[in-house]
């Protein structure tokens, strides 16, 4: 893979994940480039979830997987034995494709992270949850109904709010996994522009199903077929002179 | 990385969890151990077969299970359609929203009456009123409005559990509701219409302060079903009251709990196989 | 098209009575409980009967104060969600999120063995085995009191607690977990900060509906509470609501046996009251939920 | 439901064939009666007459099988009340009637020693009438002040309205005065009780007790069917057949009636644990 | 992400278009080429004639473009080959038109008598051959027969540099030779910017192929 | 609003619906033609659904509804008393947004809409059921698992699925509401396929919120707001020029 | 939709680019014309010269577009918007070669002393404004403007056959002044043909504010 521009945050290095006896990745080397989207695209099964979450260590929660190969961040083996796990999940965090808040108030979702971490004082809580609504575009919206249950926001906006409570850990990298699919146009839009937004204090990872989308908004784009990756680079590189057949065949429609 | 506060806290916590969770362990494998200690060695096919009676000296169980069985039938023969009839309403048919509401009410209302009330209402009203007098008739019918609130439930949580698209798709297909409901509806709610017989059957089972003074104590094997359903009769779980507590047998009571705690299993063993299949069939 | 119709008609109505057949019956229950147990609160005197100390039906001189048997009813009650919630809640979440699940699936078993075990049988139990056990850890001449009945009780409402708490704890969604999770919270601060808080309105209905259990418990509580008229005491032979109703209808007659339908009726508005509580809470919830 | 028995006439033939052969067991009655007698005869009261009443039963059904009687054990106060109110056809109770309990008879048909029971470990052997008022008011409170062990006398009892419990007050004489440590509501838990209980004294029907609890002596003299038959066992009471004046008894309740009372039913009250009437 | 029978068929029938205008374009190139060689004003008036069908073919080619840009937002190898077609068509109805120019002009040469200059016939059967090659490669796929294309429009612009000059030593003679020469020199000029169109097509075309277009990637 | 083509075998003349208090649907006129696929597109609760379900009156089924205006069906008003509304549905089939199969096999998913309106022999129900299947161009994927449950399916096939039960009862109209919106691309692009054969038969009317997919395969367009058709005619014309501005902002995602 | 405030800033950016191609485009028309007045060699090598930026800028901008539409699919007026800057870049591109070709000539009219033929120098004004007009239509959206650029392309027309006529006279002096007089006469075509080119940018002008193409519906 010929990565061209920034320095790469997280690196894997013949990465191999099973289920059990089933391959779901099978060897993929790859480097995300910091401040920058990273898109992974192709047909459901390939992997792009496994891979994603393998990379701040949610697999391990699936009972049955066995990891082989080599994940660093900031490269640093995260499978090592000294990895808090805790800390890596605060370091990388998450976005999944169904808005998740906690039924708590949006005040209590955005405190969640950090007060898991620090005991904080009230004003400077105040001050991050204000601060991490603000940076989702969300806090015009809620912030005159910040006690209210986080349930009561619109899909869109129940999705802002996972990223704003992703963002209140100060993370580096935002994983996401379909974070639109659940959406209207209208609401996608949004989190596209914020996603936008975010790459210039992140390093985002999007999985997503809509071509469209990551051709939108992602700088670099990577192709699984069946737990391999098939190519992977610049977006508009893949999407006009893909490499692959493999990958014409799919961004263009005629796959399956 | 992390705090020490924010480790202690965390062993605490799972501390307490399995504390708590050996305590629970430690009285179900008591109780359970204890009564199936004491009743296992009594339990003998001579006083399951038998028909006790005083003057032989005879010890036995088998009328005790026999109205247990009758008792069972004619409950769940009455409150079967009963409930799953109300479900069917509740669910498909009602749309007044203030008569659900109410219905429902009522049926919480219901499951959560202890069963002493049952027994003063049952025997004012079935025995005395109605004139059943202490029979299994007068105990089933008491049985009956104890475990509608039982059968509607969980009828009525499977119906809701049906996907509204198969309704939709049915009725977009011109499919008229009762039709809908008798091919589709009932069908794909069966296993939780069974779960909820099996759990009415186990509060039958388990019943006791509610028959006693409705159907009565009798330990006779009656000739004829009618016979049966119009005499006093105990069930398992009356007869152990009164072997025990009246007769002071306890060898025959202990067996009778532990042959009702096998009984218990069963029950729940068969209530657990059906939702396994359901949860497969729904996967 | 008619015959259509016709049978459509007909099934509505089918089922509509069948629907009705629920109210019919608590308006039935309802009245009766009411014609039955009002008329000796009036002869006894609404205050004499609620708020007397001293049960006694079958003296020369009866009296019928029955506040021994609410005052107990509420202490073996509030006693055995004591011992039983926090038992019970910490359980759940064994079985729910911690226990592998070769060891949540037999246990969860027991546990609804245990709420399947016929009451007579915890009263045989406790009788025999709990009540010398009582009396001999605490050098009580005998251990038939309260605190041996609010133990049986404990005992009888945890299965209730643990399986409606593992059943909202395990519809917590996933999602939930691995959001904090991914926010880098441990397991056990997920479970008790974000599932438990989650599966909340579950677990109050789980507790409602045990004290629902322990409010309306008769045959077990007679076999070791005692059964004496006293006002409650934790090491004293005490007598609830439902046992005095039990352990007295059998050869009452007369005004005591109108008593006894009267304490009934206190019994019958304890549990609606319960139900009413259990309803919002079942209600507060759903609305969470939307 | 009477509707039921009539329903049955078909079957009563081939029953009553059965009913003759053995009729050695009841030789006080011709096989032409049994024949005819059929019919529903419903009793209930007493708990502590369920033995007595079982053994009639099984007894009366080999003569008479078509005759169904039923049995509630709903306590002696419900079987008066029951047969005042004609819901019963026999009431059953173990005391005598009272002076208010009118329009209805009452008919001896056994006797029942009230035996006073203690744990087997107690040393205790007898008691006087006197001392065992003092416990039951609880003027005494401590074995060790009638010879016994230094513990807590803990006295155990029936439930208001037991007619078990109101034989023993009304011939201890300490009706309303007694102090229970702990009411049970049937004869087999207060024998359980004091199984279990090293300190527990109860009463209990001499029917019911058995080996697994110590008989006291009253004054010296042990409760058997000869002392209570006499009389100078004291604490005793009668088992009371009560019937509704005035109405109309079929012919099945007075057969069982006349049945309960003849001589042949002694050796069944026997075997019930109870004492035949002298 | 596409209804793809419908979608390849549409892309297929637009490949259809593009060689059937390709056919006509040079077809009136050759028409014109011939009608000049034999000075025939019958032929050269069809020939003006028949602009007019090709220009209603270019309206129609982008017609289809766009609304595939439009309707079926095509990528990769699909946009390349509707953004050629897209660019290429207005090549082609500029060859077009300057057959129908040079076919414009015949008539007034058939009138003079004056004779053609000579080297305008190999030329312009250069400059036919540059179209037909360029259109070859974007029916074949052909990257080395566009290569040859922008080649050869070397020698095309040196041609017409020589028949420049050649007609400029005629500018001498009569007024009608004058015009003539003119003429010519216009048939000329247009025939190198066939030349030209040729190889802008090729240029595309190898665009197509890769997505380099004057050895630029442009998208 | 001007047709060209076809003949209109489904008319609403201010059509207005109200939930409640709350106008739904704002006086639509439309027509549909017979054979030809038209697209309902618009944001989120701007009624597309509504109008939709009104069509073969699943609207019926709400309580609390108030429909004012006229549809009518080959001329005839669908509201008339004498008009029999499973005639109707059956006349005007659906397929929903969750491919909804009943929990039966397959054959007997085909086979329900057939046999509820008349009786039918087995050999041919047999020939019914294999012909909506191929119609569906699903009948090779299952030809051999008939009798297998239909729960068995994939996602894709369930939604052809869904579509064979609802070709089996001959009906003329097939309403789908957003059909492909729960399925992944390759499914997606099987339906769209079939789609366009669909229409050599029958009339097609589809709800989605993918602008592309209704850009893609449908003839006519009509864009609702809040209640309103704001424009309908020829997709391309649609979305090339526009004749609305808010249909304009809304196909180029400038709305909301 | 799309992302949407990158989306708008990338087709403002590509609006913008065509403007300032346009004003490096009329610009070195209007260099051409100076030049060509003034006999000005080097300002004519320095337009040759910038040809190459305004190359650079046509792949810039083609590269924009395409990358438009593969990324952001554009629909309706921004399909029209980025299909139109495709089309009209071609043109602006061959009015700088234009501009260029001209410039390429002037050296050698500046060397023979020969007099520019007077009617070149309005001629070349009325092209240059309507290509200046072509451009404002575009940046002003302004169909009449389009309109007008249209009609005024007959004035080039018939000051191109003014122009050929009065250099074919010219033809009969020295072959110096023949040599010249062609040159003025490529340059009188080169002038007609910014004046094609500029029609044609202010028929896509319409296009893009209509879809409309010639009279024709294209999308
Ligand atoms: N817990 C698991 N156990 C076993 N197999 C699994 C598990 N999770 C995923 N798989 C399998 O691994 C493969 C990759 O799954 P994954 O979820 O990563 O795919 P994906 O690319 O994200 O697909 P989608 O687009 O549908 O989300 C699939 O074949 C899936 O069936
Ligand atoms: N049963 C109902 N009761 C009350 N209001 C309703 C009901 N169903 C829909 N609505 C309201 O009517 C409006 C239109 O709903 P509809 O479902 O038709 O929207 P839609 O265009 O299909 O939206 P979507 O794209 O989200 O499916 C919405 O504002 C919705 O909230
Ligand atoms: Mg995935
Ligand atoms: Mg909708
Ligand atoms: O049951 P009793 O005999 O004591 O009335």
């Amino acid at each position: 893979m010929n990565m061209e521009t920034g320095n790469p945050i997280i690196q894997t290095k013949g990465l191999t994940l099973h289920y059990g006896e089933f391959e779901a990745l099978k060897g993929i080397d790859m480097d995300i480039l910091s401040q920058e989207i990273t898109a992974f695209i192709g047909p459901s099964g390939c992997g792009k979830s496994t891979f994603l979450k393998t990379l701040n260590r949610m697999q391990d929660l699936v009972p049955g997987v066995r990891i082989d190969g080599e994940v660093t961040f900031h490269g640093k083996d995260i499978f090592a034995k000294d990895v808090d796990v805790t800390w890596l999940r605060k370091k990388i965090g998450m976005v999944f494709q169904k808005a998740n808040p906690f039924p708590m108030s949006i005040y209590d979702n955005i405190a969640y992270g950090p007060r898991l971490h620090s005991h904080i004082k009230k004003a400077q809580m105040d001050e991050i949850v204000e601060n991490a609504l603000r940076g989702a575009a969300l806090w015009d919206e809620v912030k005159d109904r910040l006690k209210k249950s986080a349930l009561g926001l619109s899909g869109g906006q129940q999705q802002r709010l996972c990223i704003a409570r992703a963002m209140a850990v100060e993370p580096e990298v935002i994983l996401m996994d379909e974070p639109t699919s659940a959406l209207d146009p209208a609401s996608t839009m949004k989190i596209e522009e914020l996603m936008t937004h975010l790459k210039k204090k992140y390093t985002v990872i999007i999985v997503t199903h809509n071509m469209q989308q990551a051709a939108r908004i992602s700088d670099k784009c990577a192709f699984f077929l069946v737990g391999e990756l098939v190519e992977m680079g610049p977006t508009d590189r893949v999407f006009s002179t893909p490499k692959d057949k493999r990958t014409e065949d799919y961004i263009t429609g005629r796959f399956g | 990385m992390k705090s020490k506060s924010r480790v202690l806290k965390n062993g605490l916590r799972t501390t307490f969890v399995y504390v708590a969770a050996a305590i629970t362990m430690a009285v179900l494998v008591g109780i359970i151990g204890y009564v199936l200690y004491k009743g296992v060695p009594e339990l003998s096919w001579q006083l399951i077969t038998s028909v006790p009676s005083v003057t032989k000296k005879v010890d036995g169980i088998f009328p005790y299970i026999l109205n247990t069985l009758y008792v069972i039938l004619l409950s769940l023969l009455i409150v079967l359609p009963l409930g799953v009839g109300a479900a069917v309403y509740l669910t498909e048919y009602a749309r007044n929203k203030h008569l659900i509401r109410v219905i429902e009410f009522t049926t919480e209302t219901l499951a959560g009456i202890p069963s002493i009330i049952y027994g003063l209402v049952g025997m004012l009203v079935f025995c005395q009123m109605l004139g059943f007098q202490s029979s299994l008739l007068a105990g089933c019918l008491t049985l009956v409005v104890m475990t509608l609130p039982t059968i509607i439930r969980t009828t009525q949580e499977s119906l809701k559990a049906v996907p509204v698209s198969y309704r939709e798709g049915a009725l977009g297909l011109g499919a008229t509701k009762w039709h809908i409901v008798r091919t589709i509806v009932l069908p794909s709610s069966a296993d939780g219409i069974i779960t909820g017989c099996i759990l009415a059957v186990g509060r039958i089972v388990g019943e006791s302060a509610a028959l006693l003074f409705t159907a009565g104590f009798g330990k006779i094997v009656a000739d004829t079903i009618f016979e049966a359903y119009s005499r006093s009769g105990a069930t398992l779980s009356v007869a152990l009251y009164m072997t025990a507590f009246e007769e002071g047998k306890f060898d025959v009571a202990w067996a009778i709990a532990a042959l009702l705690l096998v009984i218990v299993l069963i029950i729940n063993l068969a209530a657990r196989a059906v939702r396994a299949k359901t949860r497969k069939k729904n996967k | 098209m008619r015959v259509k119709h016709l049978i459509e008609k007909v099934m509505n109505s089918i089922f509509f009575i069948c629907g009705m057949v629920a109210i019919a019956c608590v308006v039935l229950i309802t009245i009766y409980m009411l014609v039955s147990g009002l008329p000796a609160i009036f002869e006894i005197g609404p205050i004499d009967f609620l708020f007397g100390t001293e049960w006694k039906s079958t003296a020369a001189d009866p009296s019928y104060g029955i506040l021994p048997f609410i005052l107990t009813s509420m202490w073996g009650t509030a006693g055995a969600t004591l011992i039983g919630v926090p038992v019970g809640l910490l359980t759940a979440v064994f079985l729910a999120k911690i226990a592998p699940k070769k060891l949540a699936a037999p246990v969860s078993a027991a546990v609804e063995l245990l709420a399947g075990i016929p009451s007579v049988v915890y009263g045989l139990v406790g009788m025999l085995v709990l009540v010398p056990a009582v009396a001999q850890a605490f050098e009580l001449s005998n251990g038939a009191c309260l605190l041996s009945a609010i133990l049986v009780l404990s005992i009888m409402i945890l299965p209730n607690i643990i399986s409606v708490s593992v059943t909202a704890l395990n519809a917590v969604p996933k999602e939930y977990e691995e959001a904090s999770l991914a926010l880098g919270a441990t397991t056990s601060e997920t479970y008790f900060k974000v599932s438990v808080p989650a599966a909340k309105s579950g677990i109050a209905a789980g507790i409602v509906l045990g004290i629902g259990r322990a409010v309306g418990e008769a045959m077990a509580v007679m076999m070791v509470a005692g059964n004496v008229a006293n006002m409650p005491g934790i090491f004293k032979s005490v007598t609830f609501l439902t046992t005095a109703v039990s352990k007295e209808m059998s050869y009452a007659s007369g005004l005591q046996r109108e008593a006894l339908f009267s304490i009934a009726l206190v019994l019958f508005i304890f549990i609606m009251i319960i139900n009413g509580v259990l309803g919002a809470v079942l209600k507060r919830g759903n609305k969470h939920e939307k | 439901l009477s509707g039921c028995g009539s329903n049955n006439s078909s079957s009563t033939a081939a029953g009553s064939s059965k009913a003759a052969d053995s009729s050695a067991a009841a030789s006080a009655e011709d096989s032409s009666t049994s024949k005819e007698l059929s019919g529903k005869i419903s009793t209930g009261g007493s708990t502590s007459m369920e033995a007595v009443i079982g053994a009639l039963q099984e007894a009366f059904a080999e003569t008479y099988p078509d005759v169904d009687i039923t049995y509630d054990p709903t306590g002696s106060g419900a079987g008066i009340t029951g047969a005042t109110e004609g819901s019963l056809d026999i009431g059953l109770s173990s005391r005598d009637l009272k002076e208010d309990e009118t329009g209805v008879t009452g008919t001896k048909i056994a006797l029942d020693g009230i035996s006073i029971i203690v744990n087997k470990d107690n040393p205790i052997t007898d008691l006087s009438l006197e001392d065992l008022a003092r416990i039951a008011t609880g003027e005494v409170k401590n074995w060790s002040e009638l010879g016994g062990n230094d513990a807590e006398i803990v006295f155990v009892g029936r439930e208001a309205g037991s007619g078990t419990r109101d034989g023993f007050e009304s011939i201890v004489g300490v009706e309303d005065k007694c102090v229970y440590s702990e009411e049970l509501t049937a004869t087999g838990a207060v024998i359980a009780k004091v199984q279990s209980n090293p300190n527990a004294i109860g009463y209990a029907s001499l029917s019911a007790v058995d080996e697994s609890v110590k008989t006291l002596t009253i004054d010296k003299v042990a409760p058997s069917e000869e002392t209570v038959q006499d009389g100078s066992y004291a604490i005793q009471r009668p088992f009371v057949f009560v019937t509704k004046d005035g109405a109309e008894q079929s012919d099945a309740v007075k057969t069982f009636i006349e049945f309960a009372t003849s001589k042949d039913a002694d050796e069944l009250i026997r075997a019930a644990g109870a004492v035949p009437l002298a | 992400m596409s209804n793809r029978s419908e979608y390849d068929a549409q892309l297929k029938s637009l490949n259809q278009s593009l060689i059937d205008m390709g056919r006509l374009v040079t077809g009136a190139v050759d028409s014109a080429i011939d009608a000049l060689e034999q000075k025939d004003i019958d032929r050269a008036a069809k020939i003006v004639k028949g602009d007019e069908a090709i220009d209603r073919e270019e309206r129609a080619i982008e017609h289809v473009c766009l609304t595939l840009l439009l309707l079926q937002q095509p990528v990769a190898r699909d946009l390349r080959q509707v953004s050629t077609a897209l660019k290429i068509v207005t090549d082609l109805e500029r060859i077009g038109d300057h057959a129908a120019d040079i076919a414009e002009i015949i008539p007034r040469l058939a009138d003079d008598g004056i004779p053609v200059e000579q080297d305008i016939s190999p030329m312009a059967h250069k400059a036919l051959d540059m179209a037909r090659m360029a259109i070859d490669a974007f029916v074949r796929h052909d990257m080395d027969l566009a290569d040859k294309v922008v080649e050869a429009d070397d020698i095309v612009d040196n041609a017409f540099d020589i028949v420049k000059r050649k007609l400029a030593k005629r500018m001498v003679g009569t007024e009608a030779a004058q015009d003539s020469a003119i003429d010519q020199l216009m048939i000329a000029k247009y025939l190198e910017r066939i030349g030209d169109h040729a190889v802008n097509i090729a240029e595309w075309v190898k665009f197509c192929e890769t997505g380099i277009y004057r050895e630029e990637r442009i998208v």
